[in-house]
Order: structure tokens, then C-alpha cells, then sequence
């Protein structure tokens, strides 16, 4: 099936309206990268998930982008829950201000997710007309309501259910072509069995046949011959991520958001000869990957908040031993157990400041699903390459999301061990030019020696002297602060004097705000920093340099970002923070307001 | 993945370096030293092959006196630590040693993991009653009336723990008792636990003769188990219940772990091969 | 320090509070959450010197939902939460609620230690073989076999822990098993444990009927243990190390621990008379 | 026995050579503070440590202050160990740049100590000339030995023992009264048995006769009617300051070198009705004081670095179910195990964003052995006030040594819990003025509630909305940094266009600098803070205005302090940072002349 280019045509209360001087205001700059933003709610076992799926395949195999985000119930299992997409024509990885579509399956607890749905009075409302009416929570958003007795048009198909009815009914108001629609539910149902397929395929027909003709969203238009994409999610492509880089051994304990990765990176490890060791606690997993590191094999543990805090004993040891590891740090919403199923950036001081005493380590982000390959992949070769400590932060919403991407990029540097060669003197931390001194592994015959956790001289031999010790602080950091990280650091868009300063997963939001901002004429530049520490100083001096407005961006409550900056004296004077906390994502039009106002 | 073989003539001092031990003169440690580098030698384990691995205490410095590869760990984390290294490098001999503050009291979860876990590790732990590296603090087997510390001015009033009894419960397959006044008993302990094919614990008595110069006297208590090694765990339930924690020998051997239990690998991949099962498939 | 008189018509439904359970429709949790709100009305507590301590898991959160003091703590460290607050308020009833995983697995030092410190605790384990909490892996006492998890694809290949067995080996003096899937069995055997002057192993078989569904077949299969209660510790050792663990009662009951140990206190001291020990004398 | 104050002579060695231009050089300003640095070392079994605590407490006696630090080899028991004693007319807890006389029992791996014991050409060395020569490593300080046979003298007295013989020496040298120097040393003797006092002191008076007439450092005079003082060691300090905040509850796991002031809480805290329980890890001892306080008793834990490193996540659940409890953590060297024995202050960054999540919390430092007591009394009372955790860090220099003081004040802060009261309708978390809300505690009826460290409404149910996280977080934050905490947040001395700040133990030398600087002509302030987080940041700005040199002083490598203040934005851009890691104390020399450098 081909996809034509269509052409656009603007519903009219979508061009009028557009004011200059409140860019806030307007959901969705038309000028720039077009994408429509839909959820489905239903509480649980109505299958919001699965729709959410195959639309997210269908919309991939257009030829379009797409996020697909869900959150859920405090409930275990089968608690309500909700999936939001945002589909465009350009790659795409954050929230919309607001939806443009809601399909709900029924309301049932609706009210957990209000917040979590900004609807406009433009929002075209599609619900069960079996199931209830709209709530008051919705009440701003009725204007544009499409009522279709889906259950019962379920019920006329043996097996049929209701979800796929309005999959249907959404697939046609979306413009997926029908046949698209039915091939992703096919695949995607595939394992449920014939029977499921069968009446999934029938209720999506019937669903289409359903669909009114208005209201209806805007198009939006694929490209003829597609470009090659991806359809993953974030921990995905984290893991992916890590195998590229050449991680071999994984040992872990299970934490939300952070388990999926491991279950991800389980089989696959060991159909590439590798290994995943459950631990017992997390102290285990973070000493079990020194242990493997040291063997020799690239070694890595995913986890959260809570577990990362319990592993920050076992990185120091890693840090003073030279041992290389990486740890993926999925967040949550924090402090203590906090608010395990949704995202903060909040980790980021225990990531950066965790470790008694003096231990200089790299800290990343990976800012956006796509990136997770490419940030995760070359942490592992800068572990190993500066044979030291890695954490790669990312976060629920990063890590639980999917997307439609482009192929991620791989990084440059090759990544790999400076290895013992000499076998007369052997000295395990001998100083060096670039401050990395070569590694022995076990079998490396005549190199035998013994890592440390206590400070020790060149030889590796404890000593409590200052000389020694000073040596060997110098060299930790040394080996850190002198390397040339490229360009890689950050990524960096657009430009103008105002400049929105960011971090990991909120880069996708600030960037699309840098973006309306430069388009309702006020030049705007985003810096995303993903290597949070150390921060190449000059780069990011010449990065921020001239910009009148400086504002940081993250989502926290502290502004933690914002003080590591400070701290780090990168930060003129006036840099402002726009810190907010979880659990809801940062929407570009927070930002965009937020910037007016300071402007 | 093995290395030249071994030179012929190895001995044991070839498996010790030369930095001092920090001990104090007479500690029980010593002895244990040299069993491990005997046992070593009689075994003629390449140096390159062998890792030794602790945590942190007086008993736990002991890697770096050894001339094999040796890990300096952290306090109580000596097990993860070896069981991470044994999984990557699985045909690597490796001996985790360590204390029974280590081990059992800041350890005590990995210790009973380690149990279970069952891989092929040689555990030994240089047991004095007590924290000598901090200066004389009560530990899990420290005797319930031992008001040595000022952290427990009455005595724990606690029973210590029973390690074999808990190895046993936690699914250990092979445990032994040592005694550092017994270089050569040991020794051949040692041999055997680090023979046998799955975790072997290996509990020494070794005295601190600072803070429990009392435990000069295990020389006199000390004493080898009345039976011969048995196989079967309810009795060895029954004897470790019961047992005055002084009686060397190998306590319980059970069959090793049926081999090669993992199941057939699946077919290996690329991560070419991982990444292209993302791709979106063509539609036309 | 005892609060006023219990209200002389307190009802189980009085011990529970009005938050709704997260939990899964016929989470074998349920029924424990009953059974103790029973117990608590049979021993007539007051609500106010009750305390219920928890980790992390589906089962640590009970506590929210009973009507009595709760602190739902972090994952695994239940027991010396609970353990702090009995030592520093020994005349409060402490029950401490959690999983396997919570219990055994990241808990795993604190439950032995626990065992031994011998603090008047009911520990009551909601055993499911699973984490529920983290959508389904592998827990310590999950079976060998067990491919429900993708992090254990084909299965754990270890044999699961036996937790009574433990408990018995690192001291605990009381060790029961119950069901969920008889309350009225499980209510009697909490009293039980909450009168045992000493720490108290409840082992809860409980399933999770939305990772283990299989579980609900312990309907057939739980069965009252066959002797009556041991206080020998040989027997118990040598019946808990080859029950089948789906035996339910009092498993093991020591004779209480010898009363107050406490051994007499020192003469009173006031912080003044402390800070007048530092003074220097007077030279003339 | 009274003590006239005697004349001061100057030896000529001491007041010529002064050079205005560079104040370093000068060892102790004469116009100041005058004092003595003694030393006393010799391998395992010699005494040296006895010898210590003779002197120091014959110095408290005679009516001067004093200071005594000690160091030791890496042997577990009965290795080499040196003592360092600074003696004064006014209080004094820092050492000075040079020690004036050294006592050498024997030189068995003296150079082990080289670098701790600076020596210059005035130097006296007195040593056992049956124990070998002077080695090379004090080849700078050879002009002024003194040479004795000590051994020999010793065994003129049956189980004489040459330690006794040289204090006896030193004594005289020193100027305390023989008989001073015997009752003191007949107290400390006598519970090594009657045989053993009567040979000491017939061996010190044997040195005290042997002492030569030249040469000899200048005296100190001491009041004729001394004030009251106290010889305390800093970890008892600690304890002392706990007990009297209230902590009945102590739960730890053993660990260097915060040990010493467990086994002083132990015994002491029974007599007051409390209890210490050895915990089998730090993982269970900050649970267990969460627990003892959540049940009404206040509750402390001691540690240092690796074990502070395992009890962040129950910190951040004591953050989070705002249940107070307080945390000594002992600094060693870091980072790992590091150099255990020996000091730094680099776990700050630890102690200020080890936490997940935002989770704020107060951060005290004891600015010296005699404010252990006031600051870890503060502590105990804010942490009670505002129930949170407070963690006062102290180090091994302040921990382990003992000091001759000036009595210790008391807090102002009352420092008790706010109770619950009301019974109706009691909501834990509950939104008030100072954003504390009243706690009840086990056995109040009517107000049962579960204490949780997830999200929570004000009820204390769990929440994962984001109006109940950020009305929490909030609270959390505003409780803090809305608490007036008077003038006690640091101490400011003297007053100057050069502004010289620390923290911690580093403050004596740093004020001791800042005086030497004022007196050689650059006035110069010091402000020490007490207070780490949250900073008063009015008042921070008051105490360093119209400051025109500004330098942050600390004893560790990276800066840790210099970034937090950076990080708070409270530094002017031109501020600078003397950061030096352990083990060696900061001494006053080293900052006079980074001044300088910098001026
Ligand atoms: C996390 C942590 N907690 C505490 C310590 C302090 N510490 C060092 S060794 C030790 C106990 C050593 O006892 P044991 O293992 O029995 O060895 P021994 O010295 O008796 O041979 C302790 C508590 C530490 N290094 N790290
Ligand atoms: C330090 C830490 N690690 C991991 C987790 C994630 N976690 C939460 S509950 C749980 C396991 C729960 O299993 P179990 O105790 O058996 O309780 P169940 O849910 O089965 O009742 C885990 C691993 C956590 N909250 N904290
Ligand atoms: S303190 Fe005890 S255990 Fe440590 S070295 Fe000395 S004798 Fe051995
Ligand atoms: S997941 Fe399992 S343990 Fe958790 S609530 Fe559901 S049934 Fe119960
Ligand atoms: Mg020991
Ligand atoms: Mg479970």
C-alpha cells in the first residue's frame, strides 16, 4: 500500500486565533513539525494498551513518528490506565500540551488520570456511549464529543470487544489507512491466538465503518518513500544500548522502572554468550559487576532511586580500584519509595554526589528514547576506556515509553581496555600521560595483582601517606578532566539569545519550546547536556556564550541541575530554573510561559 | 582460556608476595596464609588462574599477601564480589576469604545466597569471635558472656551463631571446619573445597590472640568430628544442631550440583541481528 | 506507659482501617490482613500499642490498611525497624508484615539476625514465591522450575530456600506455617505467636494468584504438619530440613527465652554527673 | 600547689628573623596565643600514648589548655605510633605549622611519620641515645638535640620503663611542676597496679633530674587561679552533646573511627535509662533509630564514610515519614575504604546529595572537640523540632583527640518533638504554619497512623498525584529553610577585607591563620560554618560582606565545600578555594600563606 502525500487543510479554529505575543497559547505552531496528540483511557482489562500498541505499529508502518507514554492505577494489575500518543510527521519524543483526541472505554477512576490529560475546548472527546457520560473532570472539553455505543458494536462479533471497536473507529478519524490497521493488529494480537485476531480484526473493520465524518482532527500527511525507523521503547533501547558498547554481564535486582530493561537484556544476553545474574540486593548486583569487570568482562546493573543509593558503597570501590562499571538508573519519583510508577529527574545529586569521599565518576543522560542507544553505549566505552564509573540516568518516562525513531546513531570511540603489556614490573595504577594506567586481568600471567579498595601506591600496595594519596586522587581525576569527550557532551539547536539549558528526558520538550519560541520571534537555543559530569567547561562556556536569557530546565523540585551548574561556576549571574517535580511531564508550553513571563 | 601451564616446580612461597601482613604476631591468620598457599602449590594452580577475594577486617587483608590476583573488596560484600568474577570467568580457580564480622554479620545475607547460589567458590572464613580490625567488638559467634567490649559491657546475651548449621540450611553442599593451629589439616581442607565442583565453606577457628587471647586454648579444645563425612543432610541437620562448633573435618558433602545444569543455550545472535528486530517493516 | 483499657467490644473490622487494598482481586494477602485484624480483637489489643512494621511488596502494604500504629518502611529493612522500635518500646505489641522477597531475598541478614536477636517480634511472611510487587520475578523460595519470569527464562535452576529451616538454624525459638487459604487456622497460629515471649517466624503460605496462579492449587495441597510440636531443636532441624514445606502449625516452639537477661543495671546516672567527669581537677 | 605566672623570656632563635612580608614563616606569632608543639614517638609497646595522656592532663592541671592528636602505623596493635600535643595559654585545638621538641623513644619506621611531624632548625629533638641516631628524615633539625640514655636510666629501677623517664624529661623541659607530672601520672597509672605507679614515677623523676639546663623552649605561664576546664576527647564530646539533646536510643554497627565514641555511649546511656544495640549492619542501624524514634524515643546512629554510604536509603526514608533521627558521621580518608585511621573531610558531598529523590535534610558540622558537645546538642534538638534527619559530621582528627577546654555551651533551642493533641480528626502530614505537623507516637490513642516513605497526602495515605507530591515536597523544604536558627549557624572571629571561610574541624587553623594574618597586617575575618545545609543565606551574605579576598578552606580534594556554596550562589565570582585532601591536618602556615600568595 502506498501512502500519498496529502495536502493539509487547516481546521478553522486551529489558524484563528494565533496571537504573537502569547506563543503559549497555541497548542501547536503550525509552521513547524505537525503531530497530533491522542489518549485512551479505560480501566483495567479493557485493553487500552494493546490499542495503544497497534496504533503505535500502524502509525510506524505510514511512515510517520510517534510516542507512545502510558501511565496506570495504584493497583498491581488490571487497575485503569491510560496511553498517550503523539503522532507527527517529524521524529518526535515528548508530550503535547494537550490532546487533541480522547478515546475513553470507559471512566471508571478516571478522575487519577485528569491531570495527567490537559484537554482544550478543541479536544474531540470519542467515548462509549454504553459506558456513562463524560465527567465533570472533562468539562472544559465537550464541544467536540462523538458518542458511539462501542460495546454493543462489539458484542455483534463472537469474541469482539470494545477496544478494538474504537481502534477502529480512531484508526479512520486518525487517517491510518484500514489495511495498515489490520496488519499491525495481526502481528501484535498474533500470540493471543486465531480466534482473538479474528474478532480483533472484525470489531477494528467495524469501528472504521463507525467513525463520523466530523469532527476529525487534522491530517497529517507520510512521506512517500518512508525513511527506515525504529519502533522501540526506552529501556529497550538502553539495553540495546549497553550489548552495542559490549556489556557481557549483568547482574541486578528488580525495581520499577528499571526491570524491564533487565527482562529486555536477560535472553539476549545469552543468546550473545553473555550473562544475567539475578542478585539479592542490590549490594550484591553493584559488587557481583566489579567482580565480573575485574574478570575482565564488561559488566553493568540497571536499577532506581532506591537501589541505586544502596550501591554507592560498591561504586566507591569501583572508583578507587579502577574497576569499570555502568550503572542504569531509571528514575522515579523520589524521595524514599516516593512514587515508584512515575517519572521525576530527581536522582541526579545522588548520581553526581553519592560517594564519600573524594570520587570523581562520569554521570549521563540519555535525553530521549532515541538517544538511550547512543548514551548508554558510550558510557560503556567510556567506562572502559577510562576504566572508572558510568551512571546513565534515565527515567520512567523515558524507559516505559515508546517511540518511532530514526536509527539511532553509534558512537565514535572504540572504547575498549587499556590492557597490561608490560609482565616484569607490573604496576596496576603506574601514572601515565592520560592518567589511565593498564589493566591486568586474571590469566594476564606475571601481572599479578591486587585491587584496592584502600588508597594505595602505583604498585597497588595500601598506603596511608599523603604523598600517595594525593597521587593517586590527582590521577582519578586527572583521567576524567583530561579527556577529550568531543562533541558528543551535548546537543545543541538553534539559536538566539535566549538559551534553555536542560538535561535527559526533559530535552524534548525544551527543544520543541526552544523551537515555537524562535518561530514567534524570539531566538531561542537548547542545550541538552548527556554528560552531566564532568561537564567539558569550555565547550559549555562557548555553548551558552552571548545568550542574554538563560534558563535551566529540569523536572525536580530542588533544581538540582541548576546547582550542579552553579557549582561548577558555568552559570552567569542572572541564568534563571525552571524546576518542577514530577510525576507529570514537562510540556513545552510551561516552558515557553515561563520564559515570557521572564522575558 | 587457560594460560601456559604451570611452572613444574611452583612452591608455596611462590603464591605469597612480599608485602608484610599487618597482623599482629601470633594471629591465627598467619596459618591460614600459609595453608592456602600450600594448598596452591600441592594443587599446582597457575598464579593467573587463581583469584582471591575478601572484604574488609583483619582476616579480609589477606589477598594482597598471596601472589595470585587478589580483590581488596568492601566489608561484608567479598561473596557478591568472588560470585561475579566466577560467573564472567567461570574456569578461574577462586577463593573468597574473609572474617566472621565479614561474613557473617555485615555478609550474612550474601553468605546465605552464596549457599544457594552454588557455584564453585571456596569460601573461607577465619572465624576469632570477634571484630579485630576495629578493635575487639563482639561479632555473630562471639560467646554470649564475653564482655571483652565496651559495646556490649554484659555480653551479648545472645547465642552465637551456629555458620555450618546455617550453610546447611541455606543449601550449601560442602562444609568443612579448620583449625589455624592445624596448618596441615587445613590445608587438606582446602584442597578438598576448592575440588570440590560447587560452594564449598570452609570455617577456620583461627584465634585472635589481642582481643580473644582466651582462644589460645582451642589448641587443647580443638578436636576432629567423631564420624566419617556424611552425604545426607538430615543428619548433618542433626550433628550441626548439636555439634560444640570445635570438631574439624569435612561436617557435610553432598553430591556435587548435577553438573551442567544450564539448559541449552539458545541460538547465539549479533547485536546486528538484536538492533534489526526493532526496524519498522516496509509497508508497500 | 499502657494506654486506657481496650474498649470491651472491639471488633476485628475496628483493627481495619478504611484505605482500599491495592492488591489484585484474590490476592491470598486479603485473608492474612483478616486473620491478623482478627487476632488483634481476640487478644483484645488496644489499637494504640500495636504497631505493624513493613517492608516494600505487595504484601508490605498491609500496614496502611489495618487501624492501628503502621510504618511502611523501605525494602527488606522491616525487621530492624521494627526491632528498634520494640528496643526502645519493649510494652508495644510489634508484628512486622512482608514477602519472601522483602523477607528472604534483600531482607535475607536482618531475618537471620532477627532469629538470634530473639526481640519479642511476630514476623509474618506473606510467602507467594514471587515478587508480585515488581510484576512477577523470581523470589528465593520460588521452585527450581519456575519460567514465569524473563529474567530467569529457564527458571532459577536452584533449589528455593527453606526459610523455617533457616530460622531454626540462626536461633528463632518459635517457627510456624500457615495458609491464607484458612484463615480461621492462620488467626489461632497468630496469637500463638504474638503471646511467644521472643521472636516468632510466622511463614504464611499466601498466594499470588496473578504471577503463581497455579498457587490456588495449594487449596489441595497445604496440610496440617503430621507430629505435634517439637521443642528439640535436633527433631525440628532434621523435620523442617525434609518437610515439604506445605506443612502447616506450630512447627518449633524453644521454651521462652530466659526472662529479663538484662543483667542488673548500672547505678542511674544523670547527664550532668556525666559532664562533670570531664572536669579537670583542682590543683591546690 | 600553686602556679605563679612567670615572666616570658623569648628565646633569641624565636623573636628575630620576623619579616613582615611573609607571615609564614614565622612559626607562632608572639604577640598571640602562645603555645608549644610537642611530639613524642616510638615503636609498638614503647608507651607513647601514655606519655600523651600524662602530659596532657598535667598541663590541664597546671592551668594552660592543650591539645593531643595521635597517629599510628598500619598494624593492627603494637605498631609504631607518635603523639602530638600542642599546649597553650588560651584554648588552642589545631596544630601548629612546626613542633618545638620532639621525643624519640626509638626511630623504628619513624619515616611513617615523617610528613605528620614538620620539624624546623629550632627544633629540640630529645631522643634515647641507647635507641641508634637521628635519622636522615629529620636531617633538617639536628642543631638542638638532646641525647639521653632513657633505656638505661630506666632499668636503674626495677620494671622501669624509658617512656616514663622521658616524660619525666619533658616535663621538666616544659616547665610543669614535678609533682604536677606525678599525680597526674599516679591517676592514669593506677589501673595497671601499684608496682607499675610506683616504678613510673620513680623513672619520671629520674628524667626530670636527668633534664639538661639547654636548650629549652620557652615557657608558658599559667593563671594563678584557672579557670574551670575540661579534658575530654572529641567522640566523647560527640556523645556528651547527644546524651544532652535527649537520645536514648543508639543503634550502630562498629566501624574506625567512630567506635570510640559508640563504646562511650554504651555503658553511659544504660545508666541514663537507654540502650545501644550493635547492630548487624549500618543497613539495620538507621532502620533501627527510625524505628525507637518513630516510637517517641529520640535516636541516633555513629558511623563514618562507607557506612554513612549504606544508610542513605533509610536516611531518605527518615527524610520522607519525617521521623527525626541524627547521624555522627566520623570522616576518614575516602573515598572506598580509603585511609581509615586517618582524617579528611570529604564525605561532605555525601552527607549534603547522597539522598534520592529530593529529600531535604539539615547538615551540621562540630567546629572543634569542644563544640562536639553544642553542635551534636543542636542537632539532636533541630532534628527533634523539625523532624527530619540531621547529620553532624566530625573526623578522625576531632573524634580521636582530646583537648584541655573551656566548659562547652548549651544550645538555646528547647528542642522538643511538637506532639499530637488533637484526637478527632489527626492527619499526620498535616499542612501547618512552620510546615511541621504534630506527631503522635505509638500509645496515644486516637491518632494511629502508618508512617510511609511513599508519596502521601496529608493524611499520610499514598498519593501519586502531583498536588499531593508538591504540597509534600514543599512542606518538606519549607520546614527547613523557614526555621530561624539565630546565630548559630557559624562563628565569626575577627574582622577584615580578607574573608577566610570553613567549615568543620578545619576552623581552628583557619582561625589561628586569620589572626596571624590580622596581626601581620591584614585584617582578616574567619567565618566557620556550623550549619552546612540548610545555609542561612541572609546571614551568610551579611558575614562575608564588603569582603574583598575571599578563600573557602577545606581539607579534601575537590572543593566540596567551595561548590555547595557555589551551588547556593552565596560565593562572589573572584572567591577562591584552598582545598588539600587528608591525611595531614590543615595548618595555619599553609592557609597564612595561600593568602599571601593570593593578596
Ligand atoms: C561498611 C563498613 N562498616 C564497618 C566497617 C568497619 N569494619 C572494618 S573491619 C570490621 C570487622 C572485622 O571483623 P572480622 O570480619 O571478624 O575480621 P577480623 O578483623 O576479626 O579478622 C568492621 C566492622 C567497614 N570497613 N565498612
Ligand atoms: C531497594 C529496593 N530494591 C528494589 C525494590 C523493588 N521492589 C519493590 S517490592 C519488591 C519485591 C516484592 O516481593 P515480595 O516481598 O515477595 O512481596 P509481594 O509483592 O510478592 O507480596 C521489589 C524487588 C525496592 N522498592 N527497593
Ligand atoms: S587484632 Fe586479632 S585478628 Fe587482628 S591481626 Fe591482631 S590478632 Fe589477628
Ligand atoms: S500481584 Fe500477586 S501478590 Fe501482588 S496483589 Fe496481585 S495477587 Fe497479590
Ligand atoms: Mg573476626
Ligand atoms: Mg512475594
Amino acid at each position: 500500500m502506498k501512502i500519498e502525500k496529502q495536502p493539509v487543510t487547516l481546521p478553522p479554529e486551529r489558524s484563528a486565533g494565533r496571537r504573537r505575543e502569547s506563543p503559549v497559547d497555541r497548542k501547536t505552531d503550525l509552521t513547524a513539525t505537525r503531530s497530533l496528540s491522542v489518549s485512551i483511557i479505560g480501566s483495567g482489562g479493557t485493553g487500552v494498551v494493546t490499542c495503544g500498541k497497534i496504533l503505535l505499529e500502524s502509525i510506524a508502518r505510514m511512515g510517520l513518528y510517534a510516542l507512545l507514554a502510558r501511565s496506570s492505577g495504584p493497583q498491581i494489575r488490571g487497575g485503569e490506565s491510560a496511553i498517550m500518543l503523539r503522532l507527527a510527521e517529524q521524529p518526535v519524543e515528548n508530550l503535547d500540551d494537550r490532546f487533541d483526541l480522547l478515546l475513553a472505554l470507559d471512566w471508571l477512576h478516571v478522575d487519577r488520570f485528569a491531570d495527567e490529560l490537559p484537554v482544550g475546548a478543541d479536544t474531540i472527546i470519542l467515548h462509549d456511549s454504553d459506558r456513562g457520560d463524560i465527567p465533570p473532570c472533562f468539562d472544559g472539553a465537550t464541544q467536540r464529543r462523538i458518542a458511539t455505543p462501542l460495546t454493543r458494536l462489539a458484542e455483534a462479533t463472537e469474541n469482539g470487544r470494545a477496544n478494538m471497536v474504537g481502534l477502529g473507529l480512531l484508526g479512520q478519524l486518525l487517517g491510518i489507512p484500514l489495511e495498515t490497521l489490520c496488519t499491525a493488529a495481526c502481528d501484535l494480537l498474533k500470540p493471543k491466538g486465531e480466534t482473538i485476531v479474528g474478532a480483533g480484526l472484525r470489531c477494528i473493520e467495524q469501528g472504521y465503518a463507525a467513525a463520523p465524518p466530523a469532527p476529525r482532527p487534522l491530517p497529517l500527511s507520510a512521506p512517500v518513500v518512508p525513511p527506515k525507523r525504529w519502533n522501540i521503547s526506552g529501556n529497550e533501547a538502553c539495553g540495546l544500548g549497553a550489548l552495542q558498547g559490549g556489556i557481557r554481564f549483568v547482574a541486578a535486582y528488580p525495581i520499577t522502572p528499571a526491570s524491564e530493561l533487565l527482562e529486555w537484556l536477560a535472553p539476549n544476553l545469552e543468546r550473545l554468550g553473555g550473562e544475567l545474574v539475578q542478585a539479592e540486593d542490590e549490594l550484591a548486583s553493584v559488587n557481583m559487576i566489579i567482580g565480573a569487570s575485574f574478570g575482565g568482562i564488561p559488566a553493568l546493573t540497571a536499577t532506581s532511586g532506591p537501589g541505586l543509593s544502596l550501591m554507592m558503597e560498591g561504586l566507591g570501590l569501583a572508583v578507587a580500584s579502577e574497576t569499570p562499571i555502568v550503572v542504569s538508573n531509571v528514575m522515579r519519583g523520589g524521595p524514599s519509595t516516593g512514587i515508584p510508577t512515575k517519572s521525576e529527574q530527581s536522582d541526579l545529586n545522588l548520581a553526581l554526589y553519592g560517594l564519600h569521599g573524594d570520587a570523581p565518576h562520569l554521570v549521563l543522560a540519555a535525553l530521549s528514547i532515541r538517544d538511550s542507544v547512543f548514551t548508554t553505549e558510550w558510557a560503556v566505552k567510556l567506562a572502559e576506556t577510562l576504566q572508572t564509573v558510568a551512571i546513565v540516568l534515565t527515567d520512567q518516562f523515558l524507559g516505559q515509553a515508546r517511540a518511532v525513531i530514526d536509527p539511532p546513531r553509534a558512537p565514535g570511540l572504540k572504547g575498549s581496555r587499556k590492557r597490561a603489556v608490560d609482565r616484569t614490573h607490573y604496576q596496576r595504577y603506574t601514572l601515565t600521560d592520560d592518567a589511565v594506567s593498564p589493566m591486568a586481568i586474571p590469566g594476564d600471567a606475571g601481572c599479578m595483582f591486587t585491587a584496592d579498595g584502600l588508597e594505595h601506591d602505583q604498585r597497588g600496595t595500601p598506603s596511608a601517606t599523603a604523598a600517595d594519596h594525593q597521587q593517586q586522587l590527582d590521577k582519578r581525576r586527572d583521567k576524567l578532566t583530561g579527556f577529550d569527550y568531543g562533541d558528543d557532551w551535548a546537543e545543541i539547536g538553534g539559536a538566539g539569545a535566549i538559551c534553555l539549558i536542560t538535561w535527559g528526558s526533559a530535552s524534548g520538550a525544551v527543544r520543541e519550546a526552544a523551537e515555537r519560541l524562535t518561530r514567534s520571534g524570539h531566538p531561542t537555543r537548547s542545550v541538552a547536556l548527556r554528560l552531566l559530569s564532568p561537564i567539558p567547561e569550555a565547550a559549555f562556556r562557548a555553548a551558552i556564550a552571548d545568550a542574554s536569557h538563560l534558563l535551566v530546565v529540569e523536572q525536580n523540585h530542588g533544581g538540582q541541575f541548576y546547582d550542579h551548574l552553579n557549582a561548577r561556576k558555568l552559570l552567569p549571574p542572572g541564568a534563571g530554573s525552571l524546576a518542577r517535580p514530577g510525576p507529570l511531564p514537562l510540556r513545552p508550553g510551561e516552558i515557553v510561559n515561563r520564559v515570557m513571563q521572564g522575558a | 582460556m587457560h594460560g601456559p601451564p604451570p611452572l613444574p616446580s611452583l612452591k608455596p612461597k611462590d603464591y605469597k608476595s612480599d608485602v608484610k601482613p599487618v597482623w599482629c604476631a601470633g594471629c591465627g591468620h598467619f596459618a591460614v596464609l600459609s595453608a592456602i598457599t600450600k594448598a596452591l602449590a600441592q594443587l599446582a594452580l597457575p598464579r593467573e588462574q587463581v583469584a582471591v577475594v575478601s572484604g574488609i577486617g583483619c582476616s579480609s587483608r589477606l589477598p594482597a599477601y598471596t601472589h595470585v590476583y587478589g580483590f581488596h573488596g568492601i566489608h561484608g560484600r567479598a561473596l557478591p564480589l568472588a560470585s561475579g568474577l566466577k560467573a564472567a570467568r567461570p574456569e578461574l580457580t577462586v577463593l573468597v576469604a574473609g572474617g566472621d564480622g565479614d561474613g557473617f554479620s555485615i555478609g550474612g545475607n550474601h553468605f546465605i545466597h552464596a549457599c544457594r547460589r552454588n557455584l564453585d567458590l571456596t569460601y573461607i572464613v577465619m572465624d576469632n569471635q570477634v571484630y579485630g580490625m576495629t578493635k575487639g567488638q563482639a561479632s555473630p559467634t562471639t560467646p554470649p558472656d564475653w564482655t571483652g567490649s565496651r559495646l556490649t559491657p554484659h555480653g551479648t546475651g545472645l547465642p552465637g551463631f551456629n555458620p555450618a548449621a546455617i550453610a546447611l540450611a541455606a543449601g550449601a553442599g560442602f562444609i568443612a571446619r579448620g583449625f589455624s593451629g592445624d596448618p596441615g589439616g587445613l590445608t587438606e581442607l582446602l584442597i578438598q573445597g576448592i575440588e570440590y565442583p560447587g560452594f564449598a565453606f570452609i570455617h577456620v577457628l583461627s584465634p585472635c590472640i589481642t582481643y580473644h587471647p582466651e582462644q589460645r586454648a582451642w589448641k587443647q579444645t580443638v578436636h576432629e568430628q567423631s564420624g566419617a563425612t556424611t552425604a545426607d543432610p538430615l543428619l548433618a541437620a542433626q550433628h550441626l544442631q548439636q555439634g560444640d562448633q570445635l570438631a574439624t573435618g569435612v561436617l557435610f558433602r553432598a553430591p556435587p550440583p548435577a553438573g551442567s545444569a544450564t539448559p541449552a543455550r539458545r541460538q547465539p545472535i549479533t547485536t546486528d541481528q538484536l538492533a534489526a528486530r526493532f526496524v519498522v517493516p516496509d509497508q508497500n
